[in-house]
């Protein structure tokens, strides 16, 4: 399907491999601050998943067993992040900027000696004669598992949130910290497994950009990417479906502008690269706007410190 | 366990202490790594900290350290006024960008015109390019309540875009080959942030920083309008209480400090750096909130902040020439610095009991 | 009756205080069992070691006959003890069931429980929709949730921790047949309260706390309520004084004023109309979340109303803001001291300006003048008797009712010609709370015109001239308060409707 | 002179980024091997370009290095400033144009690797659709994307080029982005003018697309996609330049290599490309090294069909330094 030159199955298939990254470290962020912390870290806790993620899977020529490297590194930087934040109680975008600055720089040095090493390959699934059908089968059945793992994985936090038990003390922990300490859930467990688990997904992301995108290992390689998913946070005012939203369709913003270039549109090339971000800028006012006077989307206690003082 | 239990008031003594005890924790665990990077600890820190000070050559690092903190001094405090007021502006790296293209705009405009009256305007132009692009957030936020901090952020990429467009477009150099980047300003003495004594660093970004950093004091901390800022920061419902309109206080913080911001592109593009190119950003904008906060938002806090963070840049080279001490080490070192102060800063505001657990 | 629970020698000690010394008391089953103790007596303390969420440092408890010593609220949930806390622990943007559902260890399945929910809340005349979002529900709406929380466990002990501080008369009512109903079929209540007169009602039993030591033991039906204040306080306490007052022209006048909710679960402000005259004190009373806050926020200036809605001697001050008004003589002294009428983490001097700046002119071009915000900090800590160290101290240092003292004598020692106040004596003991309403008496007395909002009825009667009930955001007709009747009170509160019926 | 020669280098990427500050750590390693202890060496990483560049060569100049080498082109006035401070000390500047007494220029005639690879992509295109990878519209980059297409259209009159900017000359991910972008635009022969490996990823993903190695060999993507690559080797003018300098024969000069003086080399050409057509690509190399073929010789006109080059004429450097257009038939639009 093409539309003003434009391969427009392609441009699906691209985006939806280009956006793992981002869909899983948003979708971790997400369950983060529905436990009601804001953990600016996304970018550190990315890239060194990123390097972890690499390092492992050459380690054992495992890309499965890189993948749990990536998200271990992601999760016990988010438990950097939650020691200081939830028992010292330190401001929560300082210790987030931080916690971006120091792993950029950890993972630079644990990086060092990885640089031109090519990974294992991550296998595509391989659908058989499912993945030749028109249309559908490049779009759906032409992936990598780890697609599909992060869309599962929307999936999951989409039911856990709004049907099990653990989804409801996780948003009353997110909704009054104080309430939910007086009926005896203990708010600095939620949030420390909370902030776990946002940490391993972005690990997770992180480890997909250098074992499946791109894939190789570099230096400041996450180049964002995590601070796009704190934003893709906020565009889906805290509902799953929207991140998975939001996040393709961020990715598809910049796999478009490069196509509309390779389809020799004369459009300068940095208005267009500004495009996802203007657009970013532009859904986030659309969505406040109508937020503004109706329900509230953020969790009432994000960033907010809880201190049990009975 | 570890129990914590607030101090009814905060404590003087700790909150003076702290940063000194994270600086010289940093000193502890950076040398740890530094060790295990299979450099000598002490050396690698003295190195850092001794040399560009006290060492061969300090009369030229000493400058130097001016040059590198005078920006970061300058964004940090406009940025911490706002985070005092608890408005979270971490796009000050785009205002910068964007005082720096006004200001060269207005001076490649004009040259090869010489005149008294460029210089001064290139300030006032500066200034207006990072406020006018810090208003974005502001009126966002104020029209539509749209977090400042993504918006401040992602304006970030917008302004590194237009940099490289102008480099590449029409601030291009006309001489320059078709290479990208603007004609270098330290060759057109009515725009030149020049040394004002030869040798120093000193240039009008350093005295604009001193001035910043006075400024920032007096408005802070005995200005009735820094009384209310922080009130604002401190519990926004007694704020309102105390007259103050939140609308009002979101545009002046994020307007000061894309005002600061600006100024300091505006002085980094006409002086040190000299010209507009698409690399012409270096994270001074992110690294001053680390400034800020290391300052622990007190103005004079910042200065020394700024300085120090600037000593860790450049004996970090240091230690990259004479050690071989990768680049990358000396982030995780400023990263651990942030971390440290952050976690001792705890002992300000509670008490610390180690043992059983007092209270479930 | 035999022993549900006994309690010996529990202790708890606080940095600074003994919150509970030494305590002993037993409830038998089925016993309606008061609480009672001024503020900071030691009452929460007690019943928080009970549920588990604080452990004592001495002490035993006996619970059913077996050592009882509970880890967490869950523990203490299944063990059969369910609590209704003094401030609400529910959460606002989620729905009654599964608010419900929060504090159950093992809740059935969401549908089964929003069906017993409906069945629970219906049998004890306490109807509750299972899908509304608690944040929609009135004050006396989220109790019943608590309430239901607990029923739905099928406790053998039931706390509540001031449980009717925000109920109509009529609501109290309703949880009392409740509360009776529930201990005929065996159920325990501790049940704590200020409300002497509600205790002296309900309760079978009483446990007195002074300063964390149990002084008395006793059946409140056997004693008055000033005999029971009297062993709370230990001695005797003032009764403020009210002069005579000659009231002087209108000061203050509303028309019309109406304002939309200030946040997502709030009330709305609907048609307010009163006039005030200078020297007269006007009690506005109601349940809490039916405007006060709002509209305390409209007549101290931090939410501006339509044009021609707010009249002071003729002048529309409708459009200004705190500072102007406060210039013109309009004060106020919002009701949650920490963080709105104060900022915790800053020194009294420094909340001394917070709303001096203008009327003490504590600043010179727009720089503060640090010795005069101090002694204007002094003078209120010396005026009111604040005990405090010093001006120096922040003022989430000071309990809440040297700090609610400090609030009140700021605005007081302004000499406003308009006073607001929201809640003078909240969570202030008796001493403190006399010295605060006689301080508003003496400036009405000096010819200010004074507003008094509370949800504390027998403090209206004793301070006000007239009184007004604010009921979902509409103001009744004010009502002067000599010869007005609890009931007449009642309905007023109950709506405004219910006041037309009563003139009938 | 006593002790060792110092030689001093700054670098604008980490020495890790296998791509440009790579080749040029490569070249300084080989020095030290080559000198032995004759010289000694160091290094600063990861410069910005501006002030940041002008303390860091002042730092090496300070430290006691004789010869100063700044590999990228943004350190050029920060070079500049620092020369004319340090008289004693000589600088040598990577493509730039900035000539001073104690300051040369160096850079590579990379277009002519582009020129080889653009006459092996040509003649294996099936779809006719040659993709580019740009990082910065600057005239280097510009001689390539011409010379690479002057090339494939003389073996392939049909051929089509597809260019992408990147707007970097190293990001991973971007990198990917662009590549996947040309590929599903139908383009089976890619050429990159960015550092990483990435794009090579995304080639041998898509199967049937080959490919050519920047700046470094890229050898492990070889035999294909990676079917041949331009290197940018700077030994053998490190070597020459520390040479003078020990010899005392050191002098300011531009110096522009090309194939012929080994700073441009082109990779092996793998087995993936058919023998004919590696003989007709090898045969073009020694013609360029010869100088019997100029990859830029007239009659060639602009894209908007104005002359650049009459019949038989040769480019000449200046000419081709200021290159910031396409050459007549491409398509594409050049970034305004
Ligand atoms: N977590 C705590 N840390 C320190 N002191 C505390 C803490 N909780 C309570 N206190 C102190 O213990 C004492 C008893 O408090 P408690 O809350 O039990 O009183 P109360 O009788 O419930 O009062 P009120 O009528 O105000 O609810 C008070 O002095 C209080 O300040
Ligand atoms: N959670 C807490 N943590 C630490 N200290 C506390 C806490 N709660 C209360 N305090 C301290 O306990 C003391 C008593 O506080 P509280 O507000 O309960 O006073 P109170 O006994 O009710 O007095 P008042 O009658 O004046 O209101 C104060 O000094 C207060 O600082
Ligand atoms: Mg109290
Ligand atoms: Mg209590």
């Amino acid at each position: 399907m093409i539309i003003g030159g434009i391969d427009i199955i392609g441009l699906i298939a691209i985006l939806m491999s280009a956006s793992t990254p981002v869909l899983l470290a948003a979708t971790g962020e997400l369950v983060a601050e529905k436990s009601g912390v804001l953990n600016l870290g996304v970018e550190g806790m990315m890239i060194m998943g990123a390097v972890a993620g690499f390092a492992a899977a050459v380690a054992t020529g495992n890309p499965v067993l890189g993948f749990l490297g990536g998200a271990i590194a992601g999760a016990l930087m988010a438990t950097l992040f939650a020691v200081i934040t939830q028992i010292f109680l330190s401001n929560q975008v300082a210790s987030g900027l931080a916690l971006t600055l120091f792993g950029l720089g950890l993972s630079a040095l644990i990086g060092k000696g990885y640089e031109g090493v090519r990974p294992p390959p991550t296998a595509k699934i391989d659908f058989g004669p499912l993945s030749d059908i028109p249309v559908l089968g490049r779009i759906v059945f032409s992936h990598d598992w780890m697609v599909y793992l992060s869309l599962l994985l929307v999936v999951v936090v989409w039911i856990v949130l709004r049907y099990t038990r653990v989804g409801l003390v996780l948003r009353a922990v997110g909704e009054s910290h104080d309430a939910a300490h007086a009926l005896g859930y203990r708010v600095v467990a939620v949030r420390f497994a909370a902030l776990a688990f946002g940490g391993a997904l972005a690990g997770l992301g992180g480890a997909y950009l250098s074992l499946v995108r791109v894939p190789q290992w570099t230096e400041g390689m996450t180049a964002g990417a995590g601070w796009i998913a704190l934003a893709i946070v906020v565009f889906a005012s805290w509902r799953p479906w929207r991140v998975l939203l939001g996040a393709y369709m961020f990715g598809g913003i910049t796999a478009l502008q490069l196509q509309l270039q390779a389809a020799g549109y004369a459009i300068p090339v940095h208005i267009l690269s500004m495009a996802p971000y203007v657009i970013t800028i532009v859904v986030l006012v659309i969505l406040s706007a109508i937020h503004r006077h109706g329900v509230q989307a953020a969790p009432a206690s994000l960033g907010k410190s809880f201190h049990a003082s009975s | 366990m570890i129990t914590l239990i607030r101090r009814p008031n905060p404590s003087r003594f700790w909150s003076y202490a702290t940063p000194v005890a994270a600086v010289i924790a940093t000193m502890i665990a950076g040398g740890l790594l530094f060790a295990l990077l299979g450099k000598h600890p002490v050396e690698a820190i003295r190195v850092i900290f001794y040399e560009p000070l006290f060492g061969e050559n300090a009369a030229y690092f000493r400058g130097q350290l001016l040059v590198k903190a005078g920006p970061l001094v300058l964004i940090a405090c406009g940025l911490a006024v706002g985070f005092r007021a608890g408005i979270w502006n971490i796009g000050a790296e785009g205002q910068y960008i964007m005082g720096a293209l006004a200001s060269a705009w207005l001076a490649l405009h004009m040259y090869p015109a010489e005149s008294h009256w460029l210089f001064p305007a290139m300030i006032v132009l500066g200034a207006i390019g990072g406020l006018l692009w810090a208003m974005i957030p502001a009126l966002l936020k104020v029209w539509f309540g749209t977090s400042e901090i993504l918006v401040s952020l992602m304006l970030v990429y917008v302004a590194e875009n237009l940099l490289a467009y102008m480099a590449f477009g029409p601030l291009k150099n006309p001489e320059g080959y078709g290479f990208p980047g603007s004609r270098n300003l330290q060759d057109y003495p009515s725009a030149h942030n020049a040394e004002l004594i030869a040798g120093t660093g000193l240039h009008w970004g350093v005295v604009a920083a001193l001035v910043a950093v006075i400024f920032t004091y007096i408005l802070m901390h005995r200005h009735i309008m820094g009384f209310r800022i922080r009130v604002a920061g401190e519990a926004p419902r007694a704020a309102r209480f105390a007259g103050v309109v939140p609308a009002r206080l979101v545009m002046i913080s994020l307007g000061f400090a894309g005002a600061l911001a600006g100024l300091a592109g505006m002085f980094e593009v006409s002086g040190p750096a000299g010209q507009i190119t698409d690399s012409f950003n270096v994270g001074y904008g992110f690294t001053a909130i680390i400034v800020a906060f290391l300052g622990r938002l007190h103005p004079v806090g910042i200065l020394l902040a700024g300085l120090l963070m600037a000593l860790t840049y450049i004996g970090g080279d240091m230690a990259q020439l004479t050690l071989g001490l990768p680049s990358a080490a000396i982030q995780v070192f400023q990263g651990m610095l942030l971390f440290f102060l952050l976690g001792f800063d705890v002992l300000t505001n509670f008490r610390v009991r180690l043992g059983r657990r007092a209270v479930a | 009756m035999s022993e549900l629970l006994q309690i010996e020698g529990l202790t708890k000690a606080y940095p600074g205080v003994v919150a509970n010394d030494d305590v002993a008391l037993a409830v038998g089953e089925g016993e309606v069992h008061a609480l009672l103790g001024e503020n900071g007596a030691g009452k929460s303390t007690l019943v928080k070691m009970l549920y588990g969420l604080v452990k004592p440092d001495r002490g035993t408890m006996r619970f059913r006959g077996q050592a009882f010593t509970p880890a967490d609220p869950r523990a203490a949930r299944a063990a059969g003890v369910a609590m209704v806390f003094q401030h609400f622990s529910l959460f606002e943007a989620l729905n009654v069931a599964e608010n419900v559902a929060l504090g159950m260890e093992t809740p059935p399945p969401m549908r089964q429980l929003a069906a017993k929910i409906r069945e629970i809340s219906n049998d004890y005349g306490l109807p509750l929709d299972p899908a509304r979002l608690v944040g929609d529900l009135s004050a006396g709406e989220r109790q019943r949730v608590e309430i239901v929380r607990c029923l739905l466990q099928d406790p053998k002990l039931l706390i509540m921790d001031e449980p009717t501080s925000v109920l109509t008369p009529q609501e109290v009512e309703i949880l009392f047949k409740t509360l009776r109903k529930l201990s005929q079929e065996g159920t325990a209540i501790l049940y704590i309260s200020h409300k002497l007169e509600e205790i002296r009602t309900l309760c079978d039993g009483a446990t007195i706390l002074r300063g964390g030591k149990v002084v008395a033991h006793c059946n409140p039906r056997e004693k008055t309520a000033r005999e029971l204040a009297e062993l709370m306080v230990g001695g005797a306490f003032n009764v403020t004084d009210r002069a005579n007052r000659e009231l002087g022209d209108v000061v203050l006048e509303a028309r019309g004023l109406s304002l939309p909710p200030m946040s997502q679960f709030g009330p709305s402000l609907k048609e307010i109309g009163f006039e005030l005259r200078a020297g007269e004190v006007l009690g506005i009373g109601g349940v809490a979340g039916n405007g006060q806050e709002e509209l305390l926020a409209t007549l101290s200036g931090e939410r501006v109303s339509a044009a021609g809605t707010l009249w002071l001697r003729g002048q529309d001050i409708s459009g200004l803001g705190p500072n102007p008004r406060r210039a013109r003589g309009v004060l106020a002294a919002p009701e949650e001291r920490l963080g709105h009428a104060a900022v915790p983490a800053m020194s009294l001097t420094e909340n001394a300006i917070l709303t001096g700046t203008l009327r003490k002119k504590l600043t010179r071009n727009g720089f503060v003048d640090q010795a005069a915000a101090e002694r204007f900090a002094q003078d209120v800590i010396t005026g009111f008797d604040v005990r405090t160290p010093g001006p120096h101290v922040a003022a989430r240092a000071l309990s809440g009712g040297n700090l609610q003292k400090f609030v009140i004598g700021r605005e007081v020692l302004q000499a406003p010609e308009v006073l607001i106040v929201n809640q003078p004596t909240w969570g202030v003991d008796a001493a403190a709370a006399a010295a605060i309403r006689q301080a508003l008496l003496d400036l009405a007395a000096k010819g200010a015109a004074v507003i008094v909002i509370s949800q504390d009825l027998d403090e209206l009667m004793e301070v006000a001239d007239r009184f007004a009930a604010l009921n979902e955001g509409r103001l009744s007709e004010p009502r002067a308060t000599k010869g007005l009747t609890i009931e007449e009170v009642g309905l007023m509160l109950g709506g405004a409707h219910g006041m037309q019926e009563a003139q009938l | 002179q006593d002790g060792p020669l110092k030689v001093g280098f700054i670098y604008v990427g980490p020495v890790g980024d296998m791509g440009w500050s790579y080749q040029h750590d490569q070249a300084r390693k080989a020095l030290e091997k080559a000198f032995g202890d004759k010289i000694e060496t160091s290094y600063i990483e990861n410069v910005p370009e501006g002030p940041d560049a002008e303390r860091a060569l002042t730092q090496l100049a300070l430290a006691g290095n004789k010869l100063i080498f700044a590999t990228s082109f943004g350190f050029m006035d920060a070079t500049v400033n620092v020369a004319k401070k340090f008289p004693n000390v000589m600088f040598e500047h990577a493509t730039g144009y900035k000539l001073a007494k104690n300051l040369a220029t160096y850079d590579a005639k990379f277009f002519q690797g582009r020129a080889i690879q653009g006459t092996i992509g040509g003649r294996m295109t099936k779809t006719n659709k040659i993709g580019y990878i740009g990082s910065f519209p600057i005239p280097e980059v510009y001689q390539g994307i011409n010379a690479a297409y002057l090339a494939a259209k003389k073996v392939n009159p049909d051929v089509e080029m597809k260019v992408v900017w990147a707007y970097t000359w190293f990001d991973p991910a971007k990198e990917a982005d662009a590549a996947s972008a040309l590929i599903s635009d139908g383009v089976d022969v890619l050429l990159q003018h960015t550092d990483s490996t990435a794009p090579q990823a995304k080639a041998q993903e898509a199967g049937n697309v080959i490919t050519f190695g920047q700046a470094s060999d890229m050898s492990s993507f070889a035999p294909k996609p990676r079917v041949s690559s331009t290197i940018d080797n700077w030994t053998p003018y490190y070597t020459k330049r520390v040479q003078d300098m020990l010899d005392g024969t050191w002098k300011s000069e531009a110096t522009w290599g090309g194939i012929d003086s080994g700073m441009v080399e082109i990779g092996e050409i793998s087995d993936a490309v058919p023998a004919e057509v590696k003989a007709e690509a090898l045969k073009l190399k020694d013609d360029i090294a010869s100088g019997a073929v100029h990859p830029f010789t007239g009659p060639l006109n602009k894209q908007d069909g104005s002359v650049f080059l009459a019949d038989g004429e040769m480019a000449t450097d200046d000419q081709l330094h200021s290159m910031t257009f396409y050459v007549e038939g491409m398509t594409a639009e050049a970034p305004k």
